[in-house]
């Protein structure tokens, strides 16, 4: 499985709902200290619906076609979907599979939005961490 | 010839001894003497699946962490982070993230001491440590209270080695801001009784830190039972590689902390005047860390993990059990500190009339290692009123026979420099 | 099938690569795609000599050091001190005492930016650093102002990745206590010219430490004919093990310089309340040090002599020469810094409209390892404006065939990445 | 060779020139850090000639026979014989092999005498430090 798949290359060639919203509701953008990769995310919430979604930044292919897959998945749907999204919800929607350090560029968009709804801090996936039997 | 053990009712039976050893390749090694190995609490033997698991790195996944977008830096980075998770269940830490590798227990209590303690200690504060304590464990203390203008005070010991706590009331105050003590005395084997000593410190707001140099390798240690805000310990005292140390603490303690040592991983970003700081534990591993290290602390965990503490805890109490018995039949020996019940596998003695040093020297003439000296904790012999003791200590691959050994040794110099005393 | 070097002049001549690359286990690794390792500028590949010493320290002489009255101590003792000879003969220190062994260059860095720091920086007082130092030596130095209320100043480059040096009378003045720079930028490669800088700032009383971490690896390094100071560098990126760096220093600084990281083996004699320090080095090495991990470094720096650092700048002096021949018909690439003549063994370059981690990405499809990223010099992205580069770096094992590697691999992402442009 | 020898036992048994001195013209004192083995060493100089010699201390047999020995060594010598005296002649005076641990023990004495008389740092052996090719 390459990571350079027709699928992540024509979202990083032309990525849904890129750009920005006036007015939004929920508007974060947080970096990956690895690399630099940016991403900013806005969004319109209506009656707990995610009405609209905007993202912008910079980054490689992975960091930003996730955005943009991510985008189009929470469109539509209620706010508190994102919540349970998982780091194996954006492999799964990538479609290849990510070492630890490429994962985190995969992950960004799920990092931000998440902190951005709900103030979570922490890359998802790490709360599968706690430890115990 | 060395004497089998005499009583049949103390025949090993916690651990399977000889399989162990087999996994010890300095333990089967040819050499004339065979080498008797009881100084584990210096330094433990290391285990060949903990050198494989570093030579393993080093032959085909040699890379830096945490950036390299190719296989085997990937690899590397996987195993890493794994090691952490493994370590951070052997402690029951709640999340890996409360886990900083080190280079030793000592400077995970340096850690603490610059970066909390800098943030948090003021003039007439007071720390509160034991006289039992390691240097590690005190001269950290000692240069905060010197920056800071900060009390150093100490709970004493009894005549037997265990801390004094009916002080404890009298010690603990609301200007007390952290006690920093030892799970367990490298000297006298002493456990002392932290969960009780936490939560009075607790009562009082201050916060502890364990060091669990000698606790970790050697039982089963729960820090959320525990409820302390720092554990320190070292890998090479647990079957692990040197090089690599490891600090637990409250997330939200390490949060807060101020970064310590700073450079490449340890941050967000970075101005030219100005950087904003990674997350824990990133932000306490500055520069390109231990890595095989960590990766055979990891393999070390397994190796214990499987063994087991509990039977570990057991095996070197049947040891000591043993080996009290045993001397306490040589005249003019001494034992300090607590009985067999109250404390881990390490002996610390003197023997009328000769230097510590000259005892280990005889001792290694037959292969014996132990140590002698003041073993990092002079306010401990000072108490004592002395200036150095021997101690053997034992781990997991020791056995009763050894023991014997140490015994023939100790009458040997008996003999040696008792002959010729006027 | 890999195009063969296209020009026969450009045949390695100095150095048995082939040979040398017998003692790298990782590199005769079978896989698919083969391992190119264009990455040792993160961290440089393990010979087997350096991973069978720390073997044989853990399988046959395993044992704490300095304290142990038995053989194993005394020749764990023995071995690690005898690493710290070697080490100071690889770089002309006139006594094993001037090296103190740390983690790596960032540990280094920060002791003496915290214990010489704290010593001798005063408010107003002046540090100054190039705009290409690696974070790990521009946040100790920035930390050290905001507690000082000292002021950090900066030496530029050039368009071309040199140092401007014009500006150099200006920035020196009597309010400059250290300079603190790096001998070769992990980044660009340039080659700085440490030792006119170092009689300039001594001219006005200042110290000077060299982040030697790229350049100790890769080209003969005498700290008497620099004359600088402090000197810093890690065990990892010179075929030595991780968990292993070195602090060089002048005597009589390390000997006025207070403690930093204390605990066992830094004293001399402990009080309750107070504490008299060792000398130099010991001074400095709190707790039980990476005893393998010295004596590994120790057999790297016998590995790297036997080949010969002469040999090993020369090697690499042909590969930059090649690659930058070779990589310059590529459209759209961007080589940062300055030409080989200046520079040892790195290339840090982009390719127009991708990114480099893509760059890295694809490459790794065909099994070439580079970094990409801001190398841990964001100061410096900023000043060439750029988020991130890719990076190829080479040591000793590198062959030119490897560079052609490297050029099919950006000509592949090139062709992946514009034929999908609009 | 046993580090227990019986000519190391005697000197450690009944130490030569123990005990201390009236109005020494040298009188210096150090201990061994590693094991807190500590040594006193006076002296009677006259006309460059070490006209008498004390030493005290404790420690372990090693230090304390090293420091018998060597102060008859020195008794009645031009005191810069000290100066040249080195790692190995205690060696040689001793008669057995020391690593380097227990050498810290054999070396304490010489360290105190040359500490005293010259004020010369450092544990003897070490000046053959200086490295080069
Ligand atoms: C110039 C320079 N300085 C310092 C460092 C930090 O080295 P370490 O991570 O081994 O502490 C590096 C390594 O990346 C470097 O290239
Ligand atoms: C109780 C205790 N604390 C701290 C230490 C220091 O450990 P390290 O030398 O690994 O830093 C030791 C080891 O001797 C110890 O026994």
């Amino acid at each position: 499985m390459n990571i350079y798949e027709e699928d992540i290359l024509d979202h990083y060639e032309s990525p849904s709902n890129y750009g920005t919203l006036e007015d939004p509701d929920i508007s974060y953008e947080e970096d990956n200290p690895l690399c630099g990769d940016k991403i900013r995310m806005e969004l319109k919430v209506e009656d707990g619906i995610v009405a609209d979604i905007r993202f912008s930044g910079h980054g490689c292919t992975i960091s930003q076609a996730a955005a943009s897959m991510l985008t189009e998945k929470i469109k539509g749907q209620p706010l508190d979907e994102v919540k349970k999204l998982s780091k194996d919800d954006i492999l799964e929607m990538l479609g290849i599979p990510l070492g630890p350090v490429r994962l985190k560029c995969g992950l960004l968009a799920l990092k931000v939005l998440k902190a951005g709804a709900y103030g979570l801090k922490g890359w998802p996936g790490e709360e599968d961490e706690e430890s115990g039997e | 010839m060395h004497a089998q053990p005499m009583n049949d009712a103390l025949t090993l039976h916690t651990l399977d001894v000889e399989a162990i050893r087999n996994d010890f390749p300095i333990l089967k090694q040819e050499s004339d003497p065979r080498l008797i190995y009881l100084d584990s609490a210096a330094t433990s033997q290391t285990p060949d699946c903990v050198v494989n698991a570093m030579d393993e790195y080093y032959r085909t996944y040699n890379a830096n962490i945490h950036r390299g977008i190719y296989r085997i830096s990937e690899e590397a980075t996987a195993r890493y982070e794994e090691a952490r998770k493994k370590i951070a269940r052997f402690i029951n830490a709640r999340r890996s993230s409360q886990i900083v590798f080190t280079r030793n227990t000592t400077e995970s209590i340096n850690l603490v001491a610059y970066s909390w303690g800098s943030a948090n200690i003021r003039e007439g504060d007071e720390i509160l440590v034991t006289v039992m304590e390691h240097h590690s464990n005190l001269l950290p203390w000692q240069l905060l209270a010197q920056r800071t203008g900060a009390k150093l005070r100490f709970i004493e010991i009894t005549e037997e080695g265990l801390l004094q706590l009916d002080d404890l009331d009298r010690l603990l105050t609301e200007r007390t801001r952290i006690v920093a003590m030892t799970h367990v005395s490298n000297v006298l084997g002493t456990i002392n009784p932290i969960q009780d000593i936490t939560a009075a410190a607790h009562a009082v707001g201050a916060k502890v830190l364990i060091d669990a140099a000698q606790s970790v390798p050697h039982l089963p240690v729960d820090v959320q039972q525990m409820d302390c805000d720092f554990l320190a310990f070292s890998g090479h005292k647990m079957c692990g590689p040197t090089g690599i140390g490891v600090l637990y603490g409250k997330l939200d303690l390490l949060e807060e902390m101020p970064p310590f040592l700073v450079g490449g991983s340890t941050i967000r970003s970075v101005q030219r005047e100005h950087s904003i700081y990674a997350d824990p534990p990133a932000k306490f591993e500055a520069g390109t860390p231990s890595i095989a290290e960590a990766i055979g602390l990891g393999a070390a965990v397994d190796y214990l993990r499987k063994v087991g503490l509990e039977a570990i805890y057991a095996h070197e109490h049947e040891l000591l059990e043993y080996a009290h018995q045993k001397l306490s039949d040589i005249e003019g020996l001494t034992i300090y500190g607590p009985k067999p019940r109250q404390k881990t596998g390490a002996i610390s003695l003197n023997l009328d009339g000769i230097h510590p040093h000259d005892l280990a020297g005889v001792l290694d003439v037959s292969g014996v290692a132990i140590r002698a000296g003041h073993h990092c904790a002079q306010p401990l012999m000072q108490q004592y009123d002395v200036i150095a003791t021997a101690r053997a200590s034992f781990y997991l691959y020791n056995t009763l026979e050894e023991i014997d050994r140490l015994y023939d040794g100790l009458l040997t110099a008996k003999k040696i420099f008792t002959r010729r005393r006027r």
